[in-house]
């Protein structure tokens, strides 16, 4: 088992004949997804190395029973790749594209509450399953099937993560980057229920960030989770944030720094890694104690 | 993208919210011609990219033309949080009774821009946010109905403004909110909203802040983007598809992805150092751009010593590597560089970079321990 | 018993102090109407001849109880008085304001189908119940109680029938003029469906008009009822409405004239009236054929 | 309100959607001079408020500027259904592989603005839509949403265009349902959306209806009012304030609200008359109001009799009784006049005429044989 990306996933490529869905489908395919076509306004009819490829997800949907999509769309027409996608039925949406405007995003998460799709970014490397394939753009050769369920904010940081888990022998049942965009479809604590409901996932790591309040909405669930979660915070040494004005300043109060977001977690009983290179060992900690 | 006074009293100005004439003078004598026009009291506002310019002394009053004059060329040059100000806006002086305050601001928790009101605006704003949050009403925007003016004015009420000021000013408050929307800000604000002696309700000052994401679309406001003195480093890597903030040390750093170059500041501090820099060079950069993030880093003379840490994934390792040794022949003689280069093109890289006899890091603890080491070393 | 409006009505006048609301707000009381009080926005605080007035409507209700509404805000400001009234919860909103933009009306449609709000009109002269009261312009004076549910898309036209109906004996339950825009919020077939269920109404006359399918569509439902119905269509003789480019042509079909109208309530059983003196006869007989 | 084609074409360039150049002229000289300007050939193209001008020759070629003008003269002047053209608009000629159709519309049903396609466009679509409905697609606006970019794609895709137009298409529809909104239309249609043979998608013609409602917001669009030639009357009746609407019998009506002016004109052809217009006085009118009605009226030649009809509710009897003796001084000597007051006021109206010997009809029945029967003793 894994979460939101299995073996009856059927992937369409939103933006295939871009230049980033022209690179990043074959790899996709090579890592075992099942890619079943692809999709681009105005390139209806022709096809992508094989693919067929659609002038909209409805008629790609149709024609290819496709549930989920990648997407690589620029990013003024991103959000309106996602809506279209949401529209068509499709269930689970990757959203790779970065740079879109807030207020698209806005309007996306507006749009979302009157559907049921799940939505995983956008500006985010997209997700995995080892031994299954991936959706997006995560290099998949450092990735091992196994136990650690893992999710990140973060595109490359999540690389290094997954690298040094795999080279300490565990392996990863999903591997999910939510996006460090300050809207985004999917949270930690989503990932998190999707975790805890997941046979194959044992233990959770979570890589968060400094800004927004993420974290500290997940630790909260995290101290009622049955299964054990190991965290980390980037972004310690950072300068503290360009506030946004006097209204910026209300809105987040104090929320958003990394002592925060330690505190946040070590409260709720979560370890927190003082460096990435402490993850393997909390892990393999955390799954000792669990039995 | 930061924008200036009298920049958002224009888009004030477009949607229909009452905004007092002004002219921006960058000489005192502008300023005096200007104030001759108006032919009335006039006020002087520094325009920095900077709050707290009015305890500042950036904000003072001239009632004739002369003394129009004279307080400009008190405020022109001034220098305020160090930054100088180099215009001012001349605008007649209004008799104000009463400040309200009036934001929009966007709100990762809950999705969408959130409208904050207070009868109890003015410079302290923050203080009442911090001291009395119940003198603050917040009210997210339901974007697939916009904000009504039904909606602002029960802010404005339940906010317990008067009854001129909830009529005027909450048809004010839906303007703002199409004023956020149409301007692809992330923070549009009017403190003070002025009740004046006369029971005018006009904005008073205007800050607004523009998505960057937003600005192939919105290329008026795109055009007015200047370079932020304090920070030309930053306005320039902008431009050149760099994400770069100045820091306080003497370790630059380069990395790709905003998060493992955190983690990376996060690394160097923890070896000892002090990050100068944070450098973001984005994904699937090619030699030239890892050849620029260097060089640019390197202008900044308090560095001592260049950190790039890159996980190859869109990256690639020997584009990287061929970066650093383009780079090499035009930064400064014996500058330190340590690459660590991991995952797509590593070994590639790892191996132009030997033959090239630059140090490179095992992983992003070894690399980021060395760098500070060789510092270290050449400061002794 | 009645439609709509009842003794448990407590109503508030949006623009209260404007010359339509101060003209009409004593006339609705004079006809036994409850108003508990007035908005306007500026004017909170004030008092209207001994009613205390608002600047909100979420204010009024809070303090006034009320639990419906009449409209007489400008054009440019009514259709967001519509949804203030909406908002704030109130159950009846009757807007009588004459030339709302049509877009704006749109958007309180689709506002209205997230609120359970009644919106009787715009541009109508509003409701009453002989015997209780009135929201809006109706000449109460020609009105009696009685057992004739009254339905009408234009103003004038209602009282020349009202006054007929109750010259020839036949008093009324509730009459509602639904208004001529295109689009309102109650339709002919809703009033319907509100007779039927009405106890005291035993007969239902309705004036139609030339455009739209309103007609139409009531005499679809007209002929499911129990109860009878009498109609009216005025408009024989007017010309074609002027066409809206092809596009006018395409959407209304041949949809909207009276002969079709008066073909669609005939084949209803709907016996329709040639001229509006027939009116009290037919509804007689239908009286008299109901038992 | 009306705009002319070159109108509606501003209005979509606003909006993004590709539109060719084009000027007006009101003389052959001016074609001539545009056509020498654009360079290549020209369309000349009628602009009169009446479709089907094309068939009618209001669309003409010219090849070269001296064609134009000879374009140019042959349509200005023309007569176009009742409308004589006054100016033409020039613009450069496209060559058409094929046309579309694009239309937004109110839609009472829906209570939203439809959206109809076809890839059958051009001059018959109306033919289209009787005899092969399922060629056109239609869907609602949900008005919180507007017309995403995608559901535009949809549609187009649905109607079977091509992936080309489906793409270019798109963009323009969605623009297409902005204009809608923004410009407060009732109807915007775009026939034909025009693919060149070099592969572009363009509005070949623009079609747009503003809201009256709206035009108290839209003021530049409302600036560009013309009176119809055909109906100088309706023009300066709206302008007035009154609903007026030209017919063609005798009988001159007046009466206040829609329903109660259309019965009346039913009761007046029962009564075997022939209605000359519809005049609607609103309500509330005072005696100022109703004598300008009545001049109003009588300046139909045609007119040889008028009925006043009024049921009193917020207007008052009396009034409406003032209004119409004020009026008689200055009618045609012996225009027959009948009255009929109903409702508030009616007694004391009633009185007032009966004083000025005016007729006054018991009810409208009476009222509308009393007219009929004066107009036809007068003409025997």
């Amino acid at each position: 088992m894994s979460i939101l990306f299995d073996k009856n996933s059927r992937v369409i490529v939103q933006g295939i004949t871009g230049s980033e869905g022209r690179y990043h489908t074959p790899r996709m395919i090579d890592s075992g997804t099942r890619i079943v076509g692809g999709m681009t306004p105005g390139k209806g009819g022709q096809d992508f190395q094989g693919l067929p490829v659609f002038d909209t997800v409805t008629e790609a949907k149709a024609k290819t029973g496709a549930n989920a999509s990648c997407i690589f769309v620029p990013p003024m027409g991103a959000a309106d790749a996602i809506m279209e996608a949401a529209a068509a039925g499709i269930e689970l949406v990757v959203c790779i594209t970065e740079g879109i405007p807030v207020n698209d995003m806005i309007r996306v998460a507006a749009f979302l509450k009157e559907h049921p799709t799940r939505l995983i970014g956008p500006n985010c490397p997209g997700l995995a399953t080892p031994g299954t394939g991936k959706v997006g753009i995560m290099p998949y050769q450092f990735m091992r099937e196994g136990n650690v369920g893992f999710v990140s904010r973060s595109g490359t940081l999540t690389y290094e993560v997954v690298a040094l888990l795999t080279e300490a022998g565990l392996g990863q049942s999903s591997c999910i980057g939510i996006g460090g965009d300050p809207i985004i479809g999917t949270t930690f604590i989503d990932c998190l229920r999707l975790f805890e409901a997941d046979p194959q996932t044992e233990v959770v790591v979570m890589c968060g960030e400094i800004g927004g309040s993420d974290e500290e909405d997940a630790a909260a669930y995290a101290a009622t989770m049955k299964k054990p979660v190991v965290g980390f915070i980037s972004g310690r040494t950072a300068p503290p944030g360009k506030r946004m004005g006097h209204a910026g300043a209300i809105i987040s109060g104090k929320t958003g720094t990394a002592q925060g977001k330690v505190e946040a977690l070590q409260a709720a009983g979560v370890p927190v890694a003082d460096t990435i290179f402490e993850i393997p060992e909390l892990t393999r900690q955390a799954l000792a104690k669990r039995g | 993208m930061k924008i200036h006074e009298y920049q958002a009293k224009e888009i004030l100005r477009r949607y229909g919210i009452p905004v007092q004439p002004g002219k921006i003078a960058t000489t005192p004598a502008e300023a005096e011609a200007i104030a001759r026009e108006f032919g009335e009291p006039v006020v002087i506002k520094a325009q920095v990219y900077v709050g707290g310019r009015g305890k500042a002394g950036g904000i003072q009053f001239g009632d004739t033309p002369e003394q129009a004059r004279d307080a400009a060329s008190r405020v022109l040059g001034m220098d305020i949080k160090g930054l100088t100000v180099e215009k001012v806006l001349v605008t007649p002086k209004i008799e104000i009774q009463d400040e309200y305050y009036l934001g929009i601001v966007l709100d990762r928790a809950s999705q969408a821009p959130v409208v904050m009101v207070s009868a109890a605006g003015g410079v302290d704003i923050e203080q009442v946010a911090e001291e009395t949050p119940e003198k603050i009403v917040k009210q997210p925007i339901d974007v697939r109905w916009g904000l009504p003016a039904y909606q602002a004015r029960n802010l404005l009420a339940q906010a317990g403004m008067p009854s001129n000021v909830v009529a005027k000013g909450g048809a004010i408050l839906s303007a703002l909110a199409q004023a956020y929307t149409g301007s692809d800000a992330t923070l549009a604000e009017i403190n003070p909203l002025a009740l004046t002696t006369d029971g005018q309700v006009m904005a008073a000052d205007g800050k607004i802040l523009i998505d960057d994401n937003a600005l192939p679309r919105q290329k008026e406001y795109a055009s007015w983007a200047e370079p932020e003195e304090a920070n030309p480093l930053e306005f320039e890597a902008k431009a050149e598809g760099l994400t770069y903030v100045k820091l306080d040390g003497d370790v630059g750093i380069i990395g790709n992805g905003a998060g493992l170059v955190m983690t990376t500041l996060d690394m160097v501090a923890r070896a000892g150092g002090k990050p100068a820099n944070f450098l973001d060079i984005g994904g699937g950069a090619r030699a030239e751009v890892m050849k620029k993030a260097l060089l640019f880093v390197a202008r900044d003379p308090q560095v001592k010593g260049i950190f790039v840490n890159i996980f190859g994934g869109i990256t690639r390792g020997e584009e990287v590597a061929k970066g650093i040794i383009m780079a090499q022949q035009e930064l400064p003689a014996g500058m330190p560089i340590v690459a660590r280069l991991s995952g797509t093109g590593a070994e590639e890289g790892q191996a132009l970079l030997a033959n090239a006899g630059l140090t490179w890091g095992a992983d992003m603890r070894d690399g980021a321990q060395k760098i500070v080491a060789e510092i270290t070393a050449k400061g002794q």
